[in-house]
């Protein structure tokens, strides 16, 4: 027996009605961006998706051109949908739960840009490994 | 007592109270009126009593008689009331699942495009009446203050689940709990009042049907 | 007994019965009742609508009949009917009612409200509240045979007048006669033709038939004022007539309170069913036109409409037989608004012809029926009820109209076909 | 431990970058349903928040409030938060027990007396003086009253503590009762479900972290934040609701459809939890989207508000035969007052003289 064999199917046609009113919202946030840089998020969990809703607005949004990952207390995937300045971020947890799911309006999402404090962190990393490497300190 | 445990009341405790007042007080009163009885004709029938009796119940409720102004207008709004009522009463779902838990059976329901137009009519023609019933002389003669009691009695339950169904004004809780707590308080008063038409008007009707059955008049 | 509050509160109470109990019960004061009822529709006065002219009534059944009534009655929250209020309602329950039953067809929760209206009487007449004109009336009937004072003397020279117009016998205490013919007081007084028209009507039919000296008068003024016991008295003399004459039938004339008193309270009025059957003379002459004894060879060429009494149709059931009977003679027949079952009363039913008081009211009652006639091109209005046709006359006059009244029996006996030269007269 | 480290300290010393910190926030965010853009500013106060000691009590309950907590077997971001309070005393997770714990939990109260934050699952019986359930001899109300009087704020969790839950049910043979049935005087929060989710502790935790203070209450105490809106408000079965298109079985053509569970006894529209968007099993799903109705677990009562089975609009309680007695009681009274009645008739008939003539003249 397989899943088919099991008559559930997902309800068609009948939606929370979500899916138009976040593409409104989208739309208008996108505007305001193109007019005062004001960037700005969108939670989605925080919204009653229908799960035919929920992939209904994937298909709408689709990808873009850029994708990254972020590997830090689990994965973080971020995308830019087929329409730029509209970003698709979903962080998970080490489990693999969805922990926030977001959808950013900007030219590049924030939390992909690097951290001045993981900079300096990271700058004395970099010259703690090069003392190591040439075996004298490096003046910062 | 918060908002979920009066629920919890006006669903199980209140709901028993006024099922008691309405059964007990309703089944007195029909069989009481049955029990103060009538003097059997001695005279010769010409007719049945019983096919007279059965056929004005029935069909009193299509009798359209040649009425004036104000006359077509109580009889227009008070047949788009009961209808209204009635329809909104056994044909909204959540209703027929009420009558399918307490009785064992149900029947299929109405759109709730129907219903929502049911309501509305009812409502609507409500409200003419009750205007009507102040603004009528022979209306106004004829009232006392039962008639605006059970006026509202039967206003308020049809309100508050028009509300429920759209959660205006207060939460669902809260509405549920106002709109159940109205019935009670309808079928409490029932008995007592002169709502207690709903079931004297069929024998009331039969009475009156068997005088005309009995002399052989052909309504 | 002696009339008074007391009486009349007991007889309530004794008359509320079922029927009545539900009819309150029922009652949602609609006040669609108002737009049935003649006295209303011409007065636009709401204190004529049906149902509140049983308001002491309903307030005894109140409080003797209802749970919360009896509580609030106890504790002294109700007050009792008052005898003053008894008066104040006196003239919406005599002068303002014909017991036409108009409003019994109309009630939407079904509601007879004129079988209230006179179980109420009963109450009425025994606290004293009845019209004096009423009671005259019904003194007169009780004293002198006839609540318009004819007597036996009266009809014998009507019944002479008869025999020599018609040069038939007219059957008096005829033992063994198959019918017995009661006449309204108002036919024995002016509308005697009719004692020539049944005469040969039966003469051609070959019915036997006899008048009893001691039963002739139908008219029941114990009926209209609410006396079951006066009633009782009145209809006594026509049952032991019959009784003694031992016919097979009772004729009811063409007068609506007495076949309403004759054939449906009589029995209950003396306490055991007759051994005898009541037939109207309409019902009788229907049924003389169906096996094909009732004969006519001419017809009149008037337009004619018919008033239905209501005791005899809405309340006597007899819608069909007057229009078969006309059909036989009047070709140029036409209905006026609203006919059969739900025709309006001509004003005077119910006791309000005998009471003065009420004239004037009853007179603008009457715009009603003008209506109706001013909506037909009837130059003639047949009907089937003495009392109908005096009321019909004196609305007529009234109003200038120059329309004729004729009863239904004497238009039948004027076209019989073996008598043609005996109805020039 | 140390007690005066902050969180944005403890991060760093656990290698865990600005960047986790602030994806982190963004997930706090999300799981206390506060705007995505107050990311920043949750990031800023955490930067500078304490550890708070933590003393949680258990009383009468099933440990399913604990077990939705500590369901997960590796970090989580709910373990995080909990790592950023210092769980002073809480005798299922704790290694130490008998004397030992109890030590620890006085000791606690006693150093942060006024400070400390008590977590409370479980009811408290109260009826024959308590002893229905007692932790080393002490009831549960004795530990309740001690342990309060130094707390700063309390958080019940799940609906036993908060409302009573199971054992409050009728017939309440324990004489059960919540927290704040009890305590009068101190801040108190409801975390109530049976079990809570489990995001709406760590959300509570991590407001009372990020803000110092307690998050916005309902009337019954509970976050506006996560109890603010119905199962039903934010279900996405609502549409068939609204339809009028409910499932009559679990099998049926509309169950298969996905219709609207109403009629199959779903309490969501009078029902307040977050389950619908904040959804269970790391975001798998609620119960109605697995075809089963609310059971309305997280409001006060709900044991005794009829079967789960029963629709919204039916009875809660036996009405048919409550009616059945009535009218065999009704049509009982209406045979007596009927013989009452002709009795009161025949004696007024008995009486009755007729009238004559004579009376119609009489006046």
């Amino acid at each position: 027996m397989s899943l088919q064999d099991i008559h559930i199917r997902v309800a068609d046609a009948h939606t929370v009605g979500s899916l138009d009113a976040i593409l409104n919202e989208i739309a208008s946030r996108l505007h305001d961006f193109v007019d005062t840089g004001a960037t700005s998020l969108i939670d989605l969990k925080s919204l009653p998706f229908s799960a035919e809703e929920y992939e209904g607005l994937r298909a709408t949004l689709g990808r873009g051109e850029v994708t990254a990952r972020l590997d830090s207390i689990g994965d973080s995937e971020i995308y830019e949908t087929r329409f730029p300045g509209v970003w698709w971020v979903t962080h998970y947890n080490v489990e693999g739960d969805i922990v926030a799911d977001l959808i950013e309006i900007a030219s590049v999402p924030a939390i992909v840009h690097s951290q001045p404090e993981d900079i300096y962190v990271g700058l004395a990393r970099l010259r703690q490994t090069l003392t190591s490497v040439r075996g004298e300190p490096v003046e910062p | 007592m918060d908002a979920q445990e009066l629920l919890i009341w006006v669903r199980g405790t209140g709901l028993q109270i006024a099922a008691a007042v309405f059964v007990l007080g309703m089944s007195y009163r029909m069989l009481h009126l049955l029990l103060i009885g009538r003097k059997k004709s001695l005279a010769e029938a010409r007719g049945s009593e019983w096919a007279g009796g059965l056929r004005t119940m029935w069909q009193r409720n299509f009798v359209l008689p040649r009425l004036s102004p104000r006359g077509r207008f109580t009889f227009v709004a008070g047949y788009v009331f009961h209808l209204g009522f009635f329809v909104t009463l056994f044909f909204l779902s959540q209703h027929i699942a009420l009558f399918r838990a307490v009785f064992g059976f149900g029947w299929p329901a109405l759109p709730r495009g129907a219903i929502d137009i049911s309501a509305v009519l009812a409502l609507a023609a409500m409200v003419a009446l009750l205007a009507h019933r102040l603004v009528d002389p022979v209306k106004r003669l004829l009232s006392d203050y039962q008639d605006y009691l059970t006026w509202a009695l039967s206003f308020l339950p049809l309100l508050t689940g028009f509300m429920l169904l759209r959660e205006i004004a207060f939460e669902y809780v809260t509405l549920l709990t106002l709109h159940i707590a109205s019935v009670e308080l309808l079928l409490i008063a029932a008995p007592f009042t002169n709502l207690a038409h709903m079931f004297s008007t069929f024998i009331s009707r039969w009475y009156n049907g068997a005088v005309m059955g009995f002399k052989g008049i052909q309504t | 007994m002696s009339t008074s509050l007391q009486s009349g509160i007991a007889s309530f109470i004794g008359q509320i019965d079922g029927p009545i109990a539900s009819f309150f019960t029922s009652c949602v004061h609609c006040g669609l009742c108002a737009d049935s009822c003649l006295f209303y529709t011409e007065t636009q006065n709401p204190k004529y609508t049906p149902i509140y002219k049983l308001e002491p009534l309903r307030r005894v059944w109140q409080q003797e009949y209802t749970f919360w009534g009896k509580l609030m009655k106890k504790a002294g929250l109700s007050k009792p009917v008052s005898d003053e209020e008894l008066a104040e309602w006196e003239p919406l329950v005599y002068d303002s009612c014909t017991l036409c039953g108009r409003c019994s067809l109309a009630c939407p929760v079904g509601n007879d409200i004129v079988y209230m209206v006179r179980k109420m009487r009963e109450g009425m007449v025994a606290s004293g509240h009845a019209p004096e004109g009423l009671k005259g009336a019904t003194q007169r009937a009780i004293e002198l045979g006839s609540p318009m004072g004819v007597n036996i003397n009266t009809l014998r020279a009507q019944i002479k007048h008869a025999e020599k117009e018609t040069g038939l016998t007219v059957p008096m205490d005829v033992e063994g006669a198959d019918y017995m013919m009661v006449l309204s007081s108002a036919e024995v007084a002016e509308y005697n033709d009719i004692i020539g028209a049944v005469t040969r009507i039966f003469h051609q039919a070959g019915v036997s038939w006899t008048i009893a000296s001691d039963g002739f008068e139908g008219t029941n003024s114990g009926i209209q004022i609410g006396s079951s016991d006066l009633a009782a008295e009145l209809l006594g003399r026509i049952v032991r007539a019959a009784e003694r004459l031992k016919v097979k039938y009772v004729i009811s004339p063409e007068c609506g309170h007495a076949y309403t008193a004759l054939r449906w309270e009589g029995p209950n009025l003396i306490g055991r069913p007759y051994p005898f059957k009541v037939i109207h003379i309409i019902e009788l002459l229907d049924q003389l036109r169906s096996e094909g004894r009732l004969k006519t060879d001419s017809v009149d060429e008037t337009r004619m409409t018919f008033h239905d009494p209501c005791q005899m149709v809405r309340r006597g059931g007899m819608v069909e037989q007057p229009r078969k009977l006309l059909n036989m003679v009047a070709p140029n027949f036409v209905e006026m608004p609203d006919p059969g079952l739900q025709n309006w009363c001509c004003g005077g039913g119910g006791g309000v012809s005998a009471n003065e008081r009420a004239q004037p009211l009853r007179i603008k009652a009457f715009n009603r029926k003008k209506a109706q006639l001013d909506a037909t091109d009837a130059t003639t209005i047949v009907s089937a009820c003495s009392n109908c046709r005096t009321m019909l006359l004196d609305g007529l006059e009234h109003n200038h109209m120059p329309h004729e009244v004729v009863g239904l029996t004497e238009l039948i006996a004027e076209h019989l076909a073996d008598d043609k030269q005996g109805s020039a007269s | 431990m140390k007690e005066h480290e902050t969180l944005e300290q403890r991060l760093g010393e656990q290698g865990v970058s600005r960047r986790a910190f602030l994806k982190f926030c963004a997930a706090l965010a999300t799981m206390m349903a506060l705007p995505p853009s107050s990311a920043g500013a949750i990031a800023a106060a955490l930067s500078q928040a304490k550890r708070p000691s933590v003393i949680w009590l258990s009383f009468q309950e099933c440990t399913g409030c604990t077990e939705s907590l500590t369901r997960s077997h590796s970090p989580t971001l709910e373990s995080l938060i909990f790592d950023m309070i210092s769980l002073d005393y809480h005798h299922t997770l704790q290694a130490a027990s008998g004397h030992a714990a109890e030590q620890a939990r006085d000791e606690a109260m006693k150093a942060f007396y006024g400070k400390y934050l008590l977590l409370v699952d479980g009811s408290i019986p109260l009826k024959d003086g308590g002893v229905y359930s007692t932790i080393a001899g002490r009831t549960n109300l004795d530990m309740l009253e001690e342990a309060a009087k130094g707390a700063a704020a309390i958080v019940a969790v799940g609906s036993c503590a908060a409302f009573g839950g199971l054992p409050n049910a009728q017939p309440n043979p324990t004489g059960a009762v919540a927290v704040s049935d009890i305590v009068r005087d101190k801040p108190i929060v409801n975390i109530s479900g049976c079990p809570p989710i489990p995001s709406v502790i760590t959300g509570v935790l991590a407001h009372y972290l990020t803000f110092g203070e307690l998050p916005a209450l309902d009337e019954l105490g509970r976050p506006k934040a996560f109890y603010g809106e119905t199962i039903h408000d934010r279900c996405y079965r609502r549409p068939f609701y609204d339809q009028g298109k409910f499932a009559k079985t679990f099998d049926d053509e509309g169950a298969r459809n996905g219709w609207c569970l109403y009629e199959l006894g779903c309490k969501g529209p009078t029902t307040h939890n977050a389950c619908a968007t904040t959804k269970w099993n790391g975001g798998a799903g609620f119960p109605i989207e697995a075809g089963h109705g609310c059971i309305g677990c997280s409001e006060p009562k709900f044991w005794d508000a009829g079967s789960f089975y029963t629709p919204l609009s039916a009875p809660a309680a036996d009405v048919a035969a409550v009616a059945q007695v009535s009218m065999i009681a009704g049509a009982g009274a209406a045979v007596a007052m009927g013989a009452l009645d002709r009795a009161k008739k025949q004696k007024l008939q008995q009486s009755r003289e007729k009238l004559t003539v004579a009376d119609l003249k009489g006046d």
